[in-house]
């Protein structure tokens, strides 16, 4: 297929839609509103099913019962949205059921605005509903990515029984830049669907989707399958982009948007002559942290750039253990940073480097 | 090589489409683009932005502080936009709702009166495709004749009626910064 | 008559829907006669291995420890929310809810309006026991004016708590619901008319009418602090007159006369 | 001959007793000298007089469908029941 | 007052009717309901408010809008119920009100179970609402710790303008031990509520209380305000107890009923002596860092015990930065670990330090 | 008749509730009218400093920028639980919440119905627009069946998106609203009657008796597509038969007869 | 002498034209020739007649509060309101 | 030195009284104490246990793989816990309920038909009391008089006409501990 100009949330919707997604349920909220309007449309017109959910927690947890029944199916919201999903997020990581959720975030906390931001990183990254979980976090950085990683994220779904956050900031969700959309993947048959989903037990026995598991000892089993499926992530799942590493001094830090910015950044300094590179993580979790440990021993310094207060850049200290100093510049409120922004920033952490030994 | 614009003005001056057409022209003359808006959370009225970009390599922020040229369709705009233009850009301004000059004197900067030009046209409506035009001429980033041609491909169908108009609204909006020079 | 041979012959046992097993529920708690009068409803209708059932989180969470069939444990009253996601990519399944007044009436309320609203084509099973059974008897908005629970110590306060809320009667405001009744399951007769209005609003949703709900009085004897044949007499003496039997939504489509 | 009988589960029987208030010829009764496993007196049929109708109105009452009934049928008419 | 033997989840709340809470709204939870239910008798009888809420979610929005008039509030509950308050304290937070949550931990994720359980310390501790934001947890591990915190939390809260969230696991709430409840404090009365507090704009300009700063760089100037609060109880606000360190060449971090029964593993490797000791952190946000960072540089090794699947033990890492190895031992789904086993834990860290140099 | 000494007097100007400020809604927007009608209220009332609003999220999200008196702006459909908590707290203020049909029949339906069933002694002003304005004029509740939006771009199907709620219907059940009525803004004559409406809702809770909601039908020109005349126009001709004008409950302590 | 008399804000009037359709007499019309700061033409009082009669109904549809009314009235029974 | 005492049985028997009557005597006696129940999902039937710490200093973990003694009312309780008491540890067996002996050596083991005590007292309900009598007898870290005495300060208002009946039971538990010796 050719390049089409499209808008971010258009693009991830009707990437859904090729990837075979059946049905989705959703709430209005700006800034992702336009992609509910997508599938109002497209999903009614290929016969399969969209639904204006009363609310988001009604949206999370009708997901939830099509995952049961074994479909792909998405949701899709914004920060205050998605903080009213962490419940049923939490319960369809208990039951183990595939589910894909966009979150377009926005400016917070509370109310905030509608303005792009990457504020929700802990929320999602590190797990906002109750239990011990983490979801398979997928944060693009160009509407092209936000395609691909939104047929990706269906795949992993499935893969793993798990819930799969395509995670990007409201600029995201808003550009429009050429990309190219995946062709039609035909929906699967009612009759190929799991062998544990819910489709009425004829000629089986019964299957149940249950979250309850009240013997601890029989929880903690659970917990033990579901660290172990997180193990599995974590060793086959880490996803990251590098652009002008090599023998950088000052390795960036930073995804989606920010990681765009910083690239821009970059080159500008690159320009400069200052040796500086870029590590755009892409899957948050699992994190590139062995990569992140590796830079640590080749640079001199990090910089972590976020659309947030600090929120990524814990990972970056996890991984980093104290062996070069890590920065920290962010903007917040829905402010995006600028390229100029950042540059200052690097010529600053250039300019505090020791002198060459 | 990469060329950033910022079109401006009050919502429902077609600011966003008028910037969309610009990454549309890109697109099919194979350049890399991308469209950023400004939006608000309401529906109505408020100042409406858009940043395109243009370039020959990847793009990395949509946004930058410094464009390249600025397209401003109402005094706001202006005031906000033109200590931004980087030194030697490009500034167009609709002197139909601007009443001012420009300050800067390192810009090449024009006065097209928008409004009046579209309605001349036959509709006022018309004012952000003269805009356009006019910063084509002054911004050679992509020809009038390559906008014309995306217009027509991607003009939404129940607009079709408006298209010769369109076309001609670029048209008079170049000759007229072709024509004239304005002491900036 | 002419003498025939008679032969025994086993004409009732536990329904083929229901595991041979024994339930977690209080003795003499009636939310095992639902149970059974659903699975008796699912096998005469034949329908058991296309029909996915929905728990609740209540008493009623491990349901699918007795239904023999495809079963879903929902959130804590997004049940409604759950079933339609199920209905919705499964049409032609037979999807129901059960659910508790805690559930369904509190804090699922605003998912219970909008299923029936939009005549989402479930059926739901709804069981008013005026308390919250499972986590030890509090104030439902089920409870009645002056009804002690751990969370009304003096006895609800209509002043404070505010008045119940009759379900079947809200519900039958929508117009997606078409099939929205209330009986009891405190005597015999009464239990044998839930059965049939259990069974009506199956076979409301095989026809594909629309929203389908049998409220139904169920006694909790453990948390009312009543012996089960008290409890159920408190039915009759307490919940009767707060909730009036009847059939509160009949669409004229369904072309059986109201059972009132 | 009585026309029918119960048989109770006594591992699903929980001593509820509502059976017991219902039978239309007050057959039923619970057994007082025993438990179940699970620590219930369980219920039993007590029909010295063979008046048990089979009518099932005890079953229809049971919570835990701990209840079978047999009937005496014509032969042409039995027809059993899944179990 | 006298000792007296007392609940977990009575304690905390009569200490927060002694701390002059005028107001609970609250929705039944297990391992917590003792405490709506206790409340439901002695507010009214009080002449305060209870209020039992049609759901969590209302529960949240009832105490925001109580805090908005000014009064001391509270609301009790257990990880589902928590979840589904995820959007309300980010709106409590985005609009500077005082309120204190009481979180009873249990097993999870989904409907899990209802034994004791840590596994939301990310939920609570990072954020699990939207935004850039951290409420003030405390961590108790007694009875008497349980009332004196939730006294202190009002405190807190109302200081800071912000969320102070109590997180204790299940057998805190369930727990019968002798304790001291504080006298009771007078309830403010209505004329002495704060000067922000909506109370009618008698005789001085309306106040508004909100979170939404549509203007990105007005909301990051209210992020940036926030950020400085959160910097002031930072530094202001770190508490933790130590428990045999002195010359310890183990540490263990344990945090709760965790903390508690490392407690009595610490005593029994001490008697065969281990040189073991315990940092527990009672102010998970903020957190120790600069005290854990410290025994870093004291001891050969630290050993993170949760009733989780190892959450805390990344703030952790994060204070040691490499320094020495950080150990983990975790149970999960309910399960709450036995002094034996961490004995056992402390038994294979001690055996595998280096021999003394 | 003598002669009277004449002289100009302003008998009208925008209330000391309102502050002199513009509003950010679209020309034409009915939601300026009620803002209007429950300012009046409130300065006849004389009650402007003993009363506390409660701003829903939606168009009116920035209310307390232009109602001169103390606010708070609510999640998202939680006005009623946050009014609730603020009443509790403050019996003797007035409070009131002004929600749209998104905010209160949406997302916000177990916090309004639960608040109504309580008898919450708060003021419901409900804008009933027939679509999301603030996100652009998706589908709400109260869309009209065929009734086109931007998530209905076919029109409303009843099949797949369900039936229109009607609000004030649906409240009028619970025990614990004492005042529901439907009003509409189309007309000058209906604004007349909407401020009386509004007033005794005020009044209601003034005398403690319970929970008032008075519904009004708003315009939405711009997700409407219509200009601002025509707008009220479409009030008249679609909004009025599907949602007719009218008192659904009105307590026998509310001495005045129905206002009809 | 007119009876009444209409002030437009206009720094409040959005040109919505809905006073223009209700006012008895028909004395509102939009100054298509003006535009307020925030570019609506805003509704004026036409009133050659001096046909005003003070009846406020404009006012009571305006949606931005912006017609102020003043009426001719005996001095015994004028009253301000706060403005 | 620290105590634990573990009590089990059927939900119904009174474990939890039991072991909230010891905690309360221990605090009466100004020692340090910590109750801690099982408790499951069910109002109803089921298993339930609580342990009991009584201790002369803080106490730590308020559970313990290895308790010092277990009272143990039913059949699963006994399976479950015997092989669990610490060595040299209590173990006290309700005979009503338990139709096995013990099968350990090395405890202090004593069968106690506390059904048919309680019921010869008045009330089968007393069974529980009559265990913990017994309980002390072996494991004298509370005196039955001190018991006795925090049960007459602490019963609850509905339930003191029993309280005689209740003494009375941990009276005759203590006696027949102490008179009567059961082969282990
Ligand atoms: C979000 C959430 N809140 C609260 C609970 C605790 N909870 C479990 S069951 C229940 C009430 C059940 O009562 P009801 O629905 O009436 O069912 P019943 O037990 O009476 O059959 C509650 C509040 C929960 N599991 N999840
Ligand atoms: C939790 C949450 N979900 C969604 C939104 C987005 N949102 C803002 S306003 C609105 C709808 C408002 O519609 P309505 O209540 O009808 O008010 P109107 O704008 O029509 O007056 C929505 C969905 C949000 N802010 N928060
Ligand atoms: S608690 Fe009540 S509703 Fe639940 S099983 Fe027991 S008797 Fe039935
Ligand atoms: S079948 Fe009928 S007659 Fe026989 S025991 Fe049961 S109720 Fe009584
Ligand atoms: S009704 Fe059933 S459970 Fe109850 S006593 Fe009779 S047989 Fe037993
Ligand atoms: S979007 Fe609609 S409801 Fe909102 S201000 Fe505009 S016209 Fe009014
Ligand atoms: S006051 Fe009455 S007469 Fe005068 S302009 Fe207004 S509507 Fe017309
Ligand atoms: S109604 Fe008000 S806003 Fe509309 S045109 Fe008239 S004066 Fe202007
Ligand atoms: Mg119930
Ligand atoms: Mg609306």
């Amino acid at each position: 297929m050719a390049k089409e100009l499209l808008k971010g949330n258009i693009a991830f919707a009707e990437a859904a839609i090729r990837a075979g997604c059946e049905a989705y349920f959703g709430y209005p909220i700006t800034p992702q509103t336009e992609a509910l309007e997508h599938m109002s449309k497209r999903m009614p017109e290929l016969g399969r099913v969209f639904l204006q959910a009363e609310s988001e927690v009604a949206a999370i947890n009708m997901v939830y019962g099509a995952a049961s029944a074994g479909v792909r199916v998405m949701t899709s919201s914004s920060s205050p949205g998605v903080s009213l999903m962490m419940e049923g997020l939490s319960y369809i990581v208990g039951s183990e059921v595939p589910v894909v959720l966009v979150d377009i975030m926005r400016g917070g906390p509370g109310l905030g605005n509608i303005a792009p931001s990457q504020g929700d990183y802990n929320q999602i990254v590190k797990g906002g509903g109750h239990g011990d979980y983490r979801p398979i976090v997928l944060a693009p950085a160009t509407v092209q990515e936000l395609i691909d990683l939104t047929v990706e994220a269906f795949d992993l779904a499935e893969k793993y029984r798990y819930i799969v956050v395509v995670l990007a900031d409201g600029s995201m969700g808003q550009i429009m830049e050429p990309a190219e959309l995946p062709p039609m993947k035909p929906v699967r048959k009612p009759e190929e669907r799991p062998a544990w989903a819910l489709t009425g037990a004829k000629g089986r026995d019964p299957n149940v989707i249950t979250s309850i598991y009240i013997d601890p000892a029989v929880e903690e089993e659970f917990n033990l399958k579901l660290k172990a499926k997180q193990e599995r992530i974590e060793a086959n799942e880490v996803r990251y982009k590098e652009i002008a590493l090599e023998e950088a001094e000052i390795a960036i830090v930073a995804f989606g948007t920010a990681g765009r910015v910083a690239q821009s950044a970059v080159k500008a300094a690159r320009e400069e002559g200052i040796r500086v590179g870029l590590l755009r993580p892409i899957s948050l979790y699992p994190y590139p942290y062995h990569r992140v440990r590796e830079l640590a021993s080749k640079v001199k310094a990090m910089l972590v750039v976020e659309m947030n207060g600090g929120q990524m850049v814990e990972d970056v200290r996890l991984a980093v253990e104290g062996r070069v100093p890590v920065h920290f510049y962010g903007r917040m409120g829905g402010v995006v940073p600028l390229p100029e922004e950042v540059l200052d920033e690097i010529r600053k952490v250039h300019s505090g480097l020791a002198v060459p030994a | 090589m990469q060329t950033e614009i910022i079109i401006a003005g009050f919502g429902g001056q077609g600011v966003l489409f008028a910037g969309q057409l610009l990454a549309y022209t890109a697109l099919d003359n194979d350049l890399h683009v991308t469209w950023f808006p400004s939006y608000g959370p309401e529906m109505r009225g408020g100042t409406a932005h858009c940043t395109v970009i243009v370039s020959d390599e990847e793009i990395g922020s949509p946004i930058v502080r410094n464009p390249r040229a600025a397209v401003v369709m109402n005094l706001p705009s202006l005031d906000k936009y033109e200590p931004l233009v980087r030194e030697g850009g490009v500034l167009v301004v609709n002197s139909s709702l601007v009443d001012r000059n420009p300050d800067r004197k390192d810009l090449s900067a024009i006065m097209i009166p928008a409004n009046e030009v579209g309605e001349e046209i036959g509709d006022k409506r018309l004012a952000n495709l003269v805009m356009v035009g006019a910063l084509l001429q002054r911004l050679p980033v992509l020809t009038v004749e390559a906008v014309g041609q995306s217009l027509r491909k991607h003009i939404p169908e129940h607009r079709r009626n408006l298209l010769e108009a369109n076309i001609e609204a670029l048209k008079r909006g170049h000759a007229l910064a072709a024509g004239e020079a304005v002491s900036a | 008559m002419a003498e025939e041979k008679l032969v025994e012959s086993l004409i009732y046992a536990k329904p083929e829907s229901l595991y041979p097993v024994g339930t977690h529920y209080c003795p003499g708690c009636t939310h095992g006669v639902a149970h059974r009068l659903i699975a008796e409803v699912i096998d005469e209708l034949g329908v058991r291995e296309e029909t996915i059932g929905v728990a609740p989180v209540g008493c009623a969470v491990f349901a699918y420890n007795y239904f023999n069939m495809d079963f879903a444990e929902a959130a804590h009253g997004r049940a409604p929310a759950m079933a339609t996601g199920i209905k919705r990519v499964s049409p032609d399944k037979i999807v129901f809810t059960y659910q508790g007044d805690g559930d369904l009436a509190s804090i699922g309320m605003a998912e219970i309006i909008h299923a029936a609203a939009r005549g989402e084509n479930i059926t739901v099973i709804f069981i008013n026991n005026a308390n919250y059974g499972m986590t030890g008897g509090q104030m439902a908005p089920t409870t009645l004016p002056g009804q002690k629970t751990t969370s009304s110590p003096l006895g609800r306060d209509v002043e404070m708590h505010g008045f119940p809320i009759r379900v079947a009667e809200l519900l039958s405001q929508l117009d997606g619901a078409v099939y929205v009744v209330r009986r009891s399951l405190h005597s015999v007769a009464n239990i044998r008319k839930a059965k049939k209005a259990i069974r009506q609003a199956f076979e409301v949703q095989q026809q594909g009418l629309g929203f389908s709900m049998v409220e139904l009085l169920s006694s909790c004897p453990i948390n009312w602090g009543l012996p089960p044949v008290e409890a159920l007499q408190w039915i009759e003496d307490h919940m009767l007159p707060a909730y009036p039997l009847g059939d509160y939504k009949v669409h004229p489509a369904i072309a059986k006369k109201p059972t009132r | 001959m009585a026309k029918g009988r119960i048989v109770v589960d006594e591992s699903l029987c929980k001593g509820c007793e509502l059976c017991t208030t219902v039978c239309p010829k007050d057959l039923i009764a619970m057994d007082k000298g025993r438990f179940t496993p699970k620590g219930y007196h369980p219920a039993e049929l007590v029909d010295p007089e063979e008046a048990c109708t089979g009518c099932a109105i005890c079953a229809l009452i049971c919570p835990e469908a701990a209840i079978s009934i047999y009937r005496w049928v014509p032969a042409a008419k039995a027809v059993g029941v899944a179990s």
